[in-house]
Formats: C-alpha cells, structure tokens, sequence
C-alpha cells in the first residue's frame, strides 16, 4: 500500500457510503462527536446469536472517517461479536502503524498511511467506536 | 522618528528564521498565522540575550543580574506602550495571553458587577472571549447578550443599540474576527457603548499583529492581545486598560510581588500594574515580545497592508474560481485583514488542510474556537488561511494550486 | 536506565551558558537560585529548535508544524510526568508558575468548599501560598488556619493535630522553605491530613529543583512548582494533581481549548489536562521546561546533593565566625536544602547584597515574600544565599570573603 | 566623589544618625515605610516664619537611608520651606544622575553613585519623601 493517505481506494470507499441510512428497529443506536473537528457518526446495529445482524451508519465527516464507516458497512453484518471487538482494536494498532489482520478486515490496511498524521487517527476510529458503543447498547451494558 | 524603510516583502520574510531556512529545506507556505505567527529573529535574539546575560527574578533584587532583568523587564513594557499609543507604561499589564488577559478582566472587573448587570459580546467571538463571560454570568448572576453577525460575517452594529440596556456596564467585542476577518468599526461601537454608559474591551488578538494602535485615540476602555500572534514568543500576552479603571480593580491572581504587605491579618495590595501581576512573571517572553513590538512598530505598514490586501485579493479571487467554494466573511477587502474562512462543497476542512500540508501549505481546519459562529453559518468547519507580512505569492500560488488538486482529487 | 555519569560540579556548571562564559567575563557567583536558577543550555536549545523549526499552536492544527508543535508540548508532559513519578501523564497541567497553579487551585478546588470549611497553611509560606488562600476565604466564607513554625525554622509538627479539624479540607504547605530551607517530614504531614480527611497540597517550587520526585508514593493529592526555578524558561509552571479530584474541579480560566462545546445555550468542558489550560498554552515554555527536567532527570543527585550540602555547611560554618551573623533556620545539614537566611546585627540586607553585587556575588535581601515569617522571628529582612548544583567552592570563598569585607567597613 | 556606594563619608553620616529623635509638640509627623525592604522612616517637624524651626526623624533602614535622614538632620533646620522643597528636588535629581547644587546641600553629591543601583534609589528618598509629607501635615494641607 502506497504511503499516500488519500488514495484511490479511500477515497472511493467514502464516496462509496456502503451501509449508509437506519435500521427499523436496532437493539442498540450510538452518536459519538468528534469535538476537535465536528464530525459525528451514528451507528445502528442488530445482534441475534451472538454475531453482529445488521448495520447502518449515518456519517458527517471527513474523507477518513466516511471510509471507515463504510468499511464497516461492508465487512460488519454478520460477523461474530467477538470478531468485532477484535476488528475494533485492530483499527487502532493500524492506525499506530501495526500491519492489519488478514481476513475480511484485511481492508484496514488503507488506513495505514494515517500513522503519519497522527491528529487525523480518531477520524478513523470515530466510527470504530460508535460501533462498539452501539454494540454495548444493545447489550443493555455500558461497555 | 526617522522615516521607515519601505516594506520590502522578500527581506521580511528573511528576519523569520523558520520562513528563511524551512526545516528540510523545502519553501514553507506558512497560511496558519492567525493561530500562531512565526517568530521574528529581534525576538529570539533579545530572549537568548536575556537568558545568557540577565537571567534573574524581577522581584526586588539588588544585585546586578536583578536590576538588568528588571530594566529589561520594564523596557519590554514601555515598548508595549508605545506600541499601543499608550503615554502610561504602568497601564499595561502582562499576562500569560489573550486568554489570560480576558479572564483577568471577567474576574476583576466582573466581581464589581451586580446581579442583573449585562455584558454584551458577539456571535463572532472566539471562545476566548465568551467562556469567561459565561462563567462570570454564572458566578455572578450577570446576564449575557449576543449581538448578531451580518450575513458577510460582520457585527450586527445596526442592531448594536437594540442590545444595550442602561444595566450594560461592558460591552466586550472583537477587534478583528479569527474567522471572518472583519475589522470592527469602533468608533461607532464606543459611541453607541458610551451613549448608555458602558464600558468598552476589544480583543485585539488579531488586530494586533497588524501594525500600531493608537488605544487611547480609539475611545476604549480595555484591550488584550497575545505575543504569539505577534511575532513573539508564547506564554505572554497583554491587557491594557485605562489607569482609574485598573486601580479600582481588585486582583484576580495572589502571590509574590503584587502585595504591599502580607500578614494573616489581611493583605494590603501593591498598585498597578504589579497588582495584576502575581508570582514571576514571564520575565523572558515579555523581553521577547518587547523586542517584537519593537520590530513591528518599525515596519512600513502602509506598505505591508497593500501587500498583504493584494495576496488576499488573490486569494478571494481564486477561490470564486473553485466549483462549490463559499467564503464566510467580507467580499472585498476593506476593513478585514487577510483572515479568509472557507467551506468548499463536499470537501471537508481538515482533508483540505492534510492534502494542503502535502505541498507544504499550513492552513487551519475546523471550527475555530467559534463555534457559535460555526452555528449561525450553520456549518461544521471551514478551512482557514490567514496572511501575514512574510507571505509571498508563492505562497498564495501554492495554496491555490493545492485547492485545485484537493478538488480534483477528493471533491 | 543506564547508569548515572558521577556528578561533577565543574562539568554541570559548563552547562549553564551564563555561568560558563558569564557577561563582562568577570565569574560569576551566583547564590541567587532560590529566587530564579540558571537557564540550562538543553533548554535554550530545546526552545531555539521548536522556534525555528516546529513552531504552530498546538490547538488543534493539521498540519505537519502543529502536529510536530503538539507532538513536542505532549512530550514535554510526559518528561514531566516522569520527572515526578507519575504514571498518568495527563495529570500534569502547564500553568505560568507556581503562583498559577496554586491560584488555579484556589479557585477550582476552593469553590468545592462550603462556608466554615477550613484550609491549613503555615507561617512558613511564601506568600504564594497564603494570599490565594486568603483571596477564597473572602470569596467564601472559608477559614484559614495557620501553623506556627519552631524556632528552627520548621514546621511546627507537633502542633498540626491540634490545627486540624474534621472541616479542615485541605493542608497546604511548602515542601521546602525558600528562607530557612527546611524540607517537610511529608510523611508525618499526609498521615495527620488523612486522619481528619484533609487534603494534602505541597508548594515544591524550591524542592523540584533538587531531584526527581515520586510524588504518589508520598501519598500527596496535589504539587506545583515553577520552571523558572527548575533551570527552565520563565512563563510555565507545573500544577499535579491525582486524576479523580482534577476530574472533580471545574475549570479556573475559560477560553480556547478548554471546552468540548460552546454555545451560548451553555458550554460543556474538556477533560483533564485541557479543562485547565485555556487558551494557548506556554508552548515553547512547556518544551523548554521538558528539556530541563530531561536534564535534572540525568543528574546523579546523590553526587549533587552531597556537593550543595558541603558548600552550604561551609557557609554555615563561615556565619558563625562572623559576630552578630544569626542563621534563620536549622543549624544542621540534615533535611535543609541550601537555602541560608541569616542577618547580621548593624548590617542590612540590602547593605550586604549591594556589597556583595560588587565582588559579582549574587544574593537575595528582604522578605523573600515571606513577610509573616520575618514577623514571626522579629525581623523586617534576611540576607539570604541560595545553592544549586552548578555553585562551586569559589563561589562560597567570594561570599565569605565579601562578608567579612562587607562587616569591617559597613558594621 | 568616587564612585563607590559605601565611602567612608556616606558610611560615617548614616552611622552618625544626626537628628535622630523625637520632638517635643511637633507641628507635623510622617511615617513612610518601603514596602521592598521593610525600611521605615518617621519625620517630626516643627515650622515658624516660613521655614523649618526644627526636625527629628526615627529611622529604620539600610545605610543609604539613615545617611539621607543624618543630612536631613545635619542640614534642613532653619531652612526656609522653599529651600527645603528645592532640597527635595535635588535628592530626586541627584540619584538619577543631576549633580549636586551648590550650597548647604552640596552632600548630596555622596549619594551621586547610587545612579548606578537603580533599586536602591528609594532607600535614598525615603527619609526627603517623609519630611516633605511632615511639612505638609504640619501645613495641614495633604500635597
Ligand atoms: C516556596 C515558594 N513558593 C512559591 C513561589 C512562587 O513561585 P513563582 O514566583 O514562580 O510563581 C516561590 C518563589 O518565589 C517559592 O520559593
Ligand atoms: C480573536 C481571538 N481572540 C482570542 C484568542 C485567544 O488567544 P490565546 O489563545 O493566545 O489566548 C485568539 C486566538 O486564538 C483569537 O484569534
């Protein structure tokens, strides 16, 4: 992957917006704020049998951020829960500069390039996190 | 006073070390200058010169690195006066910044309000200059008013007298905006101010850096700004006021050096400005800020603000070139300083401000620190690009090109 | 951690730019640290390079300068952080001074406090650490409750039970005198606070120069001291502070950078370090003091603290051979730092500082804004000489010498 | 006059301490203190026809001080009020680097090298500032 942060592909996938609008009725919703730029991203999920059933996010924010919403809206629904937890916290060393996972969320490594602009991180983990965030709602915890 | 030589664009820019020789030799296109500005040499040099040949407290030595640091010292603040048209040196007090200065006043002045006292402030305001005021509202049960910005990203001054009561005992405005650019007309704001018997504070934090005032000639009562913004070192700023309205202030900060006696039975306070000066005060970046008022008060500005209105204008006019970009702020150039605040559709600010800075182009994305003028222009962000007198047309060349691209590349 | 090169006075003193090629080339004997230390040249270096090379403000930028800006001011907490033992970088808050913090303290964690509460504090504080106190007891009904100090110049111990009752919510105390240079038993201090559920603040401004800290293994809740003091530039100062009760304080100042939110309906505040450092931080200040304790960090203390506790016994010594010299503060060398008070009958401080000014040796006369304690020993001023690390056994010489001089023809 | 701070002379005059002392019914007192240093100086006076019939002066300070309050002592009695005002001036003067009038004040010129001690020119002052507030307190007035 070149070290080019907005390459062809990030910035097709943002322009993509897959998994982009609501759910009828999600287990669980979360809106998380970027204050430093104003961003913010709302994750609606639904879990049955212990795997993630389906996904929508509403996404106002920079190119890196709408990417990694939409990542989530391609590779997400129906995944096991534990896979998520772990697709979460590999976004996070990505973005530090860790290889990404192999596998579906192999598509991680497009953010690669970020470790470089560190101010620009939580761009990409904005929408990680409101996921988690939705995940734990519709657990009724506030993990 | 000898007559200054004419502003010469290429030989300012060489007193800026980091603008003369860029870390890793690549041109920089420094358009962040309303956040910080870079530093002058004069500066740095009068702060190594201090640290290396008068390094010591200014509070009451006697020996020789004391009374030099204290002359210093004393100079830096008469340097300050005389950049701000002021006779009485002892009317300038330092402070660790404009944010200091504003929360110096929202304290001193402010614990002398009464319940159902009004102060009046702008949309246009940085947060800086409404927070404070928030927090005194809720110390002190003073009620705050909002005067509106016009649709150019101007005071509302139309509206001014509509929001002054006879209970406004300040109103608190910005000089120039951070965001728009606008230069406020003062002179009708004191008027109006004066016509219901408030008192008046500016924040001078960007208009400042733009050549010498003349604060007692504006009619105003207050005013602040900040070192950095003006070619100095960080961790200084300023607040002056008028001496009667100072003294019949009482301290906001207690330590060392602004009491005249201390004991547990009560404290008797020192008069201005060391009053409002408690503790060491920073000794080194005031030394360094005098030098930079210094360096400032000798520049041609008649020819530096034709230069800095024509890069704007270059700027202005590019941008209505760009598909989908829209400036917040003053169409033409008069009476705003080349502060330009932009939205481009479907770019955001900060994947601007990234693909820019590939180019070597500093800008600044985001909100600000406006929100509420974010609010009202119902925006998120716009990206910012703010001129100084050490840009050139390269750098306008650059950011313009960069725009270009970021629109080709990620619109 | 690799080990510690032995410490060598004359090696340590190269270090210091002023001391090492001092102005004029005339030595220089400088024994006024207490009031401000030498700047180190890692420092100076430090400042210079982000000044030229990464200068920006650290709010928030994207660009390659602000995030190297911001990159350097993150760093410069952490060395902080280590610098005092604490694990939780984001507990250590850049403030102007010592005076800043304990003034911020004052405010946020005093408007915690309720009518009647009490705050101890001692005969022995700098006036730093009394009138703030004295400042919020007036805001709000609190009551200062004062230690008195023996005759040696300590703190009185033995008398803290009986100053302390269960309303009393915070103890705040010098960790070190900056006139008769005792150093706490701050054991002794946080078991006595915690039984009545005090608080504990200590005032380092003289004790965080003399060596690293671990300051949660000395079961304190808050510290502060100054850069100034610590071989760092003037402007920045330190306030700690254990996460949950920072996290339970409100802001002091409001402005840029503090918030998460304006609106004019009502603004939400960051968290912990950000709330308390409103507006643009001391930026080149808070690196220049990172790269100082880089440096203190290095030091091998046990070699510096065993060469100022010889240079200040030999001082002490030489006072008792001068008639009339009385030393304010303990005879011994056991926990003191070198920080001499003394007086010497028919001779006045500023007598002997002017005096000793000629001989280029460099003292302190006054209060040292210690005024309740000169009350307390019946004096209107001391004479003070002040060690650190750099100080040599010339410098010791030029001041006995310079004393003796001084008594023969002033006395 | 050399440009020594402590000559002999001015080291004499303050350890001399003319002056010093109370009066009996004195017209007017001033006490000044200099915060700097604690320094404190108090002026009795007592005025006839115009001039100054008598004072004395109580004085705490450092050397520069007490030889300001010994000349006062040895020199202002019997001095008409606008010689004394004149006496004042040229104290001021004289620390800043004027040179001394001629006259019974000549002795100023033994404070002459305090021009180059800005911070200690006050201690010089103290005891002139302190008679000139006597005399006004004892002309009733507050100048
Ligand atoms: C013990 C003590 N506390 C507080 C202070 C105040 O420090 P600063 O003037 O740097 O705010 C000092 C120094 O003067 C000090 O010695
Ligand atoms: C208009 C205005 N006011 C206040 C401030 C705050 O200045 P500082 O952050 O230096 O305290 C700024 C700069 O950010 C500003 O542009």
């Amino acid at each position: 992957m070149s070290d080019e942060l907005y390459h062809r592909k990030l910035v097709a996938r943002a322009r993509g917006a897959v998994g982009k609008g609501k759910l009828d009725a999600p287990d669980g919703r979360a809106t998380i704020d970027n204050p430093l730029c104003g961003d913010r991203v709302t994750m609606e999920v639904k879990l049955a049998d212990g795997r993630l059933a389906a996904v929508a996010h509403q996404t106002r924010g920079c190119l890196l951020c709408e990417a990694a919403a939409a990542l989530i809206g391609a590779e997400a629904a129906g995944e096991r829960l534990s896979d998520i937890d772990a697709a979460v916290a590999a976004a996070k060393s990505v973005v530090e500069g860790a290889p990404a996972p192999a596998g579906c969320w192999s598509a991680l490594e497009e953010f690669g390039p970020v470790r470089t602009a560190k101010s620009r991180r939580d761009c990409v983990l904005l929408p990680f996190r409101a996921l988690a965030e939705a995940i734990a709602a519709a657990r009724g915890t506030t993990g | 006073m000898t007559p200054k030589k004419p502003f010469d664009p290429a030989a300012c820019r060489e007193e800026f070390p980091l603008l003369a020789d860029p870390p890793g030799g690549k041109p920089m296109h420094y358009l962040d200058s309303a956040a910080t500005a870079q530093t002058v040499a004069a500066a740095l040099r009068a702060v190594r010169r201090h640290e290396t040949m008068t390094r010591a407290n200014v509070l009451r030595g006697v020996h020789f690195l004391a009374e030099a640091a204290t002359d210093a010292y004393d100079q830096a603040r008469r340097a300050v006066a005389r950049y701000l048209g002021v006779a009485d040196a002892e009317e300038v007090i330092f402070t660790g910044g404009t944010t200091g200065s504003i929360n110096l006043l929202a304290h001193s002045f402010g614990s002398l309000l009464a319940e159902g006292d009004e102060i009046l402030v702008s949309e246009l305001e940085h947060h800086s200059n409404i927070v404070p005021w928030q927090m005194l509202a809720e110390r002190r049960g003073v009620r705050l008013r909002v005067l509106p910005v016009t649709e150019d990203g101007r005071l509302d001054l139309d509206r001014l007298p509509a929001h002054l009561s006879a209970r406004c005992k300040l109103v608190a405005l910005t000089h120039a905006s951070n965001v728009t650019g606008a230069i406020a007309d003062v002179g009708r704001i004191v008027e109006t101010a004066r016509a219901v018997g408030a008192r008046v504070f500016l924040d001078g934090a960007q208009r400042a850096p733009q050549g010498p005032l003349d604060l007692p000639a504006l009619g105003i009562d207050f005013y602040a700004f900040s070192s950095h913004k003006l070619y100095g070192p960080t961790g200084v700023g300023v607040l002056w006021g008028r001496r009667p309205l100072l003294e019949a202030m009482p301290p906001f900060m207690g330590g060392g050096g602004m009491i005249e006696q201390v004991s547990f039975a009560g404290t008797r306070y020192a008069g201005i400005p060391r009053r409002f000066e408690a503790g060491t005060p920073p000794i080194a970046e005031a030394i360094g800020l005098g030098a930079a008022v210094g360096w400032a008060g000798g520049l041609d500005w008649a020819g530096a603000t034709a230069h800095e209105a024509r890069l704007t204008g270059r700027i202005l006019d590019g941008l209505a070139g760009i598909r989908g970009a829209k400036v917040i702020g003053p169409a033409g150039l008069q009476n705003r300083l080349g502060v330009i605040a932009f939205t481009i559709d479907g770019l955001h600010p900060h994947d601007v401000c990234q693909w820019l800075d590939r180019r070597n182009v500093a800008l600044r994305g985001g909100h600000h620190c406006a929100q509420p003028l974010m609010e009202r222009f119902g925006v998120a962000g716009t990206t910012r690009a703010s001129i100084a007198p050490y840009n050139s047309d390269a750098d306008v060349d650059a950011l313009l090109a960069g725009l270009d691209e970021a629109v080709a590349r990620l619109a």
